[in-house]
């Protein structure tokens, strides 16, 4: 096989397209962290239901937009059903109760779903508008892809400006901090983690309705998707959102270079990157000392 | 004159572009009580680090019995005999108060016997009873730390760090939030632990230690500022503008 | 009775496992609770005592089948010099995996742990040679042990159960005797408040990679006796859910105690084997259970139980086995 | 909570208990009051649509046997347990169903490890495994035994008999995207050894991870590769993915995609579009019945057995894994393993696809290959997904020679 430039670069607009989904599955699960100390070990689950909603409203409505719209909506109000009912008597009890809970709320809802739309799951397309692909002078690359690099880029410049720039975002960024300042500010910390725990779990839902269309949609979609989105929310550190989205490029890009000089080494090529920014940053790259410990 | 049991010079802490402690030196003499007084933020608990071994200091030495120990664990300061009892009540929480004590007296005798009971080793656990009923926890020996009052549980810090047997002991502010008469006890109890070792009290409440010092020592902005007899530091101005004043 | 379970705890749970086939529908379900009882026991060495969360543990019990198999399968060592090899191993991958580990903390260490286990998990993989990769290896029988001229039929499932059962009392002693010494409580003032123990002379890092190794020791021999259980030793043995699962069996059990994992397997693998056969629909009830184990009974089955006993019994005086709750069951 | 027992008298009962049950003699095998046949196969897992596939196709196979008297009045009993794809849970599931549940025979398995890990613990205790289920390791001599079947295909004679077709009629220029475990590898094996007669070349093999559901990192360099054909040695969710993605990539448009094992539920899952023009092997497909008088039989009892349903491919494979051991039963006149063993090794069958029998050195079932492209349009319903293109007829030449598996006796 022949490196050619042409075909590096092809495989690094690849990188960047898986890395933006995993950016926005780090995004999700590290807010829910940040905030709350919560490890959400249903985050893999959530983005798989948001798969089969998204192709589910896709049959129903035929419109993708709409389902890229209802979907996340669907599965954050999931979320702040499973903050209400599940997570919330947990708070002050450390990391390990929630992500057993966490954990068996994966399991019923993989099981959930094999029961809604069958085992085999359901096939998936990719919306007329966007499909075929594009020349990009180094190769052809799929149209969806790019519009996936696209999306991610505005959900996170579109998160930022609500985290930064609008009232809730500081109320966010003030709990992240300490919950004493926003009690004192008179604001009930409840409902912010109510909130909170609702976004992650509606990007959750957002990344898998986006990925959807790349691959098949079965029940136990989340199950790897789980495993990668931990790497990628450790390496960039925990509660660290631009970290999310620089380890989550990362990650893709290591990834896809990987698969072009050693194919059948990429998946262990993300834990291998994992294990070495730790060791050289314990807290991964934007994160801080004192998260637990 | 005899030979100082603790010498620092020049020590120094930055954080960042913070500096919390400036070029200090000092030294303290066997079995005296000394107290570094000085407001809030002045560096006291930074030097109590220091020489603590929980921070390397950025700059500066640290020599204990004129050895240097600048850099080296944490552990290892503990293990030559320099004990602290912290600011902020710090016990193993989910263990009972008799337990506390004997692992923090177990350091000198057993660290890595794997086979051997714990309830074999006799000495330590008469040894943790006659520390508790010193600190006046006899009662509360089988309490968990966490069921303690706020009171008690400083005495079992207190309790812990002499388990160590240390020749030199630290006391990060021992009566922060105790009430009057507590405060009386724990000050009699310093009292009478310094007449067979060295210690060193940090306060911030200066007319509690005025009385049972023989010196003081204060910080102020990281920086030393006076040294004497509590005489010579009621008397000095430099004090009294930037501490007393404020009181 | 509790009291008597605290004082005699390894004799009674030998008493009890003695018995055990009997409660239990085969006993091919009955060694794989000794054997997933002692991984969870030496995984809660670290994660109960020390309050260290690994998720690389499946490494260990790997390591620990693998090497047994590798000794019978391509060297034709006798099976307790295979066993021997097999705990080494572990024991030693504990050293270098731990020794990288313990640099981090929390969430952080648990990714470590993980990363270093997948690492392991792609060696083992890769090398098809002597691990038969993904098909697993096979061919790890061993038809009869011979024991000093003791000939056993290591084919009938009763016999195998107690020969395993002699290796889990063994590691089992072998446990409690730590927890109990001095050893025992550095690591649990480790857990309940890393900084105090180093202020009171105790090398933490040091502590910690000692227990590290000896979790990781103990996992092995789990996944030695595995091994010759199943004489197969399949690949995901190595792979993260199973140490996904040890963490699970300690908090459904109760971690920091001592039977608390060995029950919490049984439950697991119980519930796990009976339900398979009640509804294809496994996964969402045995998932309900944890949830409602975590929202519910948090100090695990047996932390619970003994909880309960406890305050009903000496609810008026100071307890002495709250105040030693931790060490003593 | 009731007051507990005395220690000391629980520690008695523990004793005796203990003794009892040190007296129980080793497992005694029942004497055929019926056959008993434990069928371990993923019910839950990836695969389990195929595996619940294969259930319905077995116990049609125990029903037709049983109302046909079954074997001096003794009836057949099928033990189906979960084995959750996962090989230790198989061997766990298979060490119950032998030493608990007495069974005389096993059948079933999903996948290369778990076939696997059934064998060892059945060849250990000597009893009969047919298995169902893909694997080339399975022939070779270290894992067989006398008790050893192989009734699904193998890697060597899917992999071959597709090459056959397609090799000569699509071009010489070939990548392989393989899924990096042993069916991977033994299907590119195969490939390469049926291409030596067409001059193919292997432009590239690219190992992909088991598991992976995002391909696009491998297909830039096939892109650029140009191929003639591609192929997709993987199985299964690896298969439907690889192939939607490689769609996606637009390989199609100068390549050709082509897989050893062409999965009816694959198919079904992936959808017409993302498997447009993909042709592949198969061991059975239900429209076949067209040209094999046998299938359409096997078909018309399926169907009205479970509702007009068609079985399928792996589902079929359970009608014939369990049938063929019945049969050899009332053959041998007797349900201990050897003389059954010996039944088998002599058995000429025709159960659904044709005349098939196992090979004597290492039991494999020598069958027939069907070769079928994917149907993008004109289906007349949810199940007319495949052209039937070929028929490779069965033929023991096709398979790698018995002293290549090591085999030092071949009868």
């Amino acid at each position: 096989m022949e490196l050619t430039p042409q075909l590096v670069s092809l495989q690094l607009v690849t990188g960047v397209a898986l890395g933006a989904v995993y950016a926005l599955l780090a995004i999700g699960l590290s807010l829910i962290f940040g905030m709350l100390g919560v490890v959400n070990f249903a985050h893999g689950a959530l983005f798989m239901v948001g798969a089969f909603l998204g192709m589910y409203f896709l049959g129903l409505t035929g419109n993708f937009w709409f389902s890229l719209v209802l979907t996340p909506l669907a599965v954050g109000a999931i979320g702040l059903v499973i903050e209400r009912l599940l997570v919330r008597p947990l708070y002050g009890r450390g990391i390990d109760y929630p992500l057993l809970l966490t954990f068996g709320l994966s399991w019923v809802l993989i099981e959930a779903m094999r029961v809604a739309f069958g085992i085999e799951g359901i096939p998936s397309s990719t919306p007329p508008a966007l499909r075929g692909s594009v020349d990009l002078g180094v190769g052809y690359f799929p149209l969806y892809r790019l519009f996936l690099i696209g999306a991610t880029a505005a959900i996170v410049t579109l998160l930022w400006l609500f985290i930064e720039k609008t009232r809730y975002g500081l109320i966010i960024r003030a709990g992240s901090r300490d919950p004493e300042i926003v009690r004192v500010l008179g604001i009930d910390i409840s409902r912010v983690w109510l909130a909170v725990f609702g976004i992650g779990c509606a990007i959750a839902g957002l990344s898998g309705v986006l990925a959807a269309p790349t691959r098949a949609v079965n029940p136990e979609m989340g199950i790897p998707v789980l495993a990668e989105s931990f790497v990628v929310t450790v390496v960039g550190g925990m509660g660290s959102l631009p970290g999310a989205v620089v380890a989550g490029l990362l990650v893709g890009i290591v990834f896809a270079l990987t698969s072009l000089v050693a194919p059948d080494l990429a998946e262990l090529s993300i834990f291998v990157l994992m294990a070495l920014v730790l060791l050289i940053r314990p807290y991964g790259l934007f994160g801080k000392a004192g998260y637990m410990g | 004159m005899t030979a100082a049991i603790l010498e620092v010079e020049h020590l120094t802490q930055r954080f960042g572009r913070f500096t919390a402690l400036d070029d200090v030196s000092c030294a303290f003499l066997p079995n005296k009580l000394t107290a570094i007084i000085g407001p809030n933020g002045a560096g006291k608990s930074t030097f109590f680090n220091l020489v603590s071994g929980a921070y390397a200091p950025s700059a500066g030495r640290i020599r204990f019995r004129g050895r240097d120990i600048t850099g080296h664990a944490q552990h290892e300061f503990a293990r030559i005999g320099i004990a602290k009892s912290f600011q902020i009540t710090n016990v193993f929480k989910q263990l009972s108060a008799h337990e506390n004590v004997r692992v923090a007296a177990q350091m000198l005798v057993s660290r890595y016997q794997l086979l051997k009971p714990r309830g074999s080793y006799k000495a330590l656990t008469e040894k943790a009873d006659q520390l508790l009923a010193r600190v006046g926890l006899a009662a509360s020996r089988d309490k968990l730390a966490s069921d303690l009052a706020h009171g008690q549980q400083r005495a079992l810090e207190v309790a812990m760090a002499l388990a160590a047997e240390p020749a030199l002991l630290l006391m990060d502010e021992p009566t922060a939030g105790m009430s009057p008469a507590e405060t009386g006890v724990m000050m009699q109890l310093i009292t009478e632990l310094a007449k067979q070792r060295t210690v060193i009290l940090v306060e911030h409440k200066m007319k509690l230690v005025m009385g049972i010092c023989e010196r003081l020592l204060v910080l102020h902005h990281g920086e030393f500022l006076a040294e004497g007899t509590p005489e010579q530091i009621r008397a000095n101005d430099e004090v009294r503008r930037v501490y007393l004043g404020q009181g | 009775m509790i009291d008597f379970i605290a004082r005699h705890r390894v004799a009674s749970v030998l008493a009890f496992l003695l018995v055990f086939p009997l409660v239990m529908p085969y006993e091919a379900l009955a060694i794989n609770i000794l054997i997933f009882g002692l991984f969870a026991v030496g995984f809660n060495l670290l994660f109960g005592y020390t309050g260290l969360l690994s998720f690389g543990h499946a490494a260990f019990l790997g390591i620990g089948s693998y090497l047994t198999g590798i000794a019978i399968v391509h060297f034709a060592l006798p099976w307790w010099l295979a066993i021997a090899i097999g705990v080494a191993a572990a024991g030693l991958a504990g050293l270098g995996i731990g020794f990288l580990a313990i640099r981090t903390r929390g969430i952080y260490f648990a990714m470590v742990t993980l990363a270093l286990g997948q690492i392991v998990y792609y060696a083992f993989y890769k090398a098809e040679r002597w691990t038969g990769g993904e098909n697993g290896l096979r061919g790890v029988s061993v038809p009869v042990l011979d024991l000093f001229g003791l000939k056993l039929d290591f084919l009938d499932p009763i016999t195998k159960y107690y020969v395993i059962l002699a290796f889990v009392a063994a590691a089992l002693w072998f446990v409690s005797r730590v927890l109990d010494s001095p050893f025992g409580a550095v690591i649990e003032s480790i857990r309940e408040n890393e900084k105090r123990a180093a202020a009171c002379g105790y090398d933490v890092a040091r502590a910690k990679l000692l227990v590290f190794v000896l979790s990781a020791a103990i996992c092995g021999l789990a996944g030695t006796l595995r091994a010759l259980h199943l004489s197969i030793v399949p690949i995901d043995s190595l792979h993260y859910l199973l140490s996904g699962q040890a963490v699970m069996m300690c908090l459904l059990g109760g971690m920091g105690t001592f039977f608390g994992p060995f029950v919490g397997a049984a439950v697991f693998l119980y519930l796990e084997d009976v339900v398979t056969t009640l509804t294809r629909h496994w996964m969402a009830v045995v998932g309900g259970v944890f949830i409602a184990f975590v929202l519910f009974f948090p100090k695990g089955i047996w932390g619970t139980l003994i909880d309960r006993l406890a305050r009903a019994r000496v609810a008026p005086r100071a307890s002495p086995l709250r105040g030693a709750k931790r060490k003593s069951s | 909570m009731t007051r507990p027992i005395d220690p000391k008298r629980r520690r008695l009962l523990a004793a005796g208990a203990g003794t009892a049950l040190l007296g129980v003699p080793a497992f005694v095998r029942s004497q055929a009051a019926t056959v008993k046949i434990g069928f371990p196969v993923p019910l839950t897992g990836a695969f389990s649509a195929e595996a619940q596939d294969q259930v319905r196709a077995a116990e049609l196979a125990v029903k037709e046997w049983n109302d046909a008297g079954g074997w001096n009045g003794a009836k057949c009993e099928l033990l189906v347990r979960d084995d959750k794809l996962n090989p230790g849970e198989a061997a766990t599931r298979t060490l119950e169903l032998i030493e608990k549940d007495k069974v005389n025979f096993v059948v079933g398995s999903l996948s290369a490890a778990t076939q696997l890990s059934i064998n060892a613990v059945c060849r250990d205790r000597k009893i009969i495994f047919n298995s169902i289920s893909q694997s080339d390791t399975i022939n070779e001599a270290k894992d067989w035994s006398l008790y050893t079947f192989h009734e699904a295909l193998n890697p060597h004679m899917t992999a071959g008999a597709v090459a056959r077709y397609a090799f000569p009629k699509f071009g010489k220029k070939v990548v392989y995207l393989t899924a990096d475990y042993a069916y991977g590898h033994e299907m590119v094996r195969g490939f390469q050894r049926a291409g030596r007669a067409f001059g193919t070349e292997t432009v590239a093999d690219i190992r992909h991870p088991i598991g992976t559901a995002d391909y696009s990192a491998f297909l830039p360099r096939i892109q650029q590769a140009k191929p003639d054909v591609l192929v997709l040695c993987n199985f299964g969710r690896d298969l439907v993915n690889s192939a939607k993605q490689a769609t996606d990539f637009g390989i199609k448009q100068s390549t050709k995609i082509i897989t050893p094992v062409l999965l009816f539920t694959s198919r079904l899952a992936g959808g017409p579009d993302a498997f447009e023009g993909v042709m592949g092997g198969t061991s059975y497909y239900w429209a076949m019945e067209d040209k094999i008088a046998s299938a359409k039989a096997f078909n018309d009892k399926f169907r009205k057995a479970y509702g007009g349903a068609v079985p399928s491919d792996y589902g079929a494979l359970g009608y014939a894994g369990i049938r063929s051991v019945l049969q050899a039963v009332k053959n041998a006149n007797a349900v201990e393993s050897q003389p059954v063993a010996i039944a088998l090794r002599q058995l000429k069958y025709d159960w659904y696809k044709g005349p098939q029998f196992y090979r004597k050195c290492d039991h494999q079932s020598v069958q027939s290959i069907i070769i079928v492209e994917s149907k993008s349009k004109g289906m007349k319903d949810k199940n007319d997904v495949f052209n039937v293109l070929h028929i490779e007829p069965a033929d023991e030449k096709n398979l790698r020679t018995c002293d290549e598996l090591g085999h030092k006796v071949s009868t």
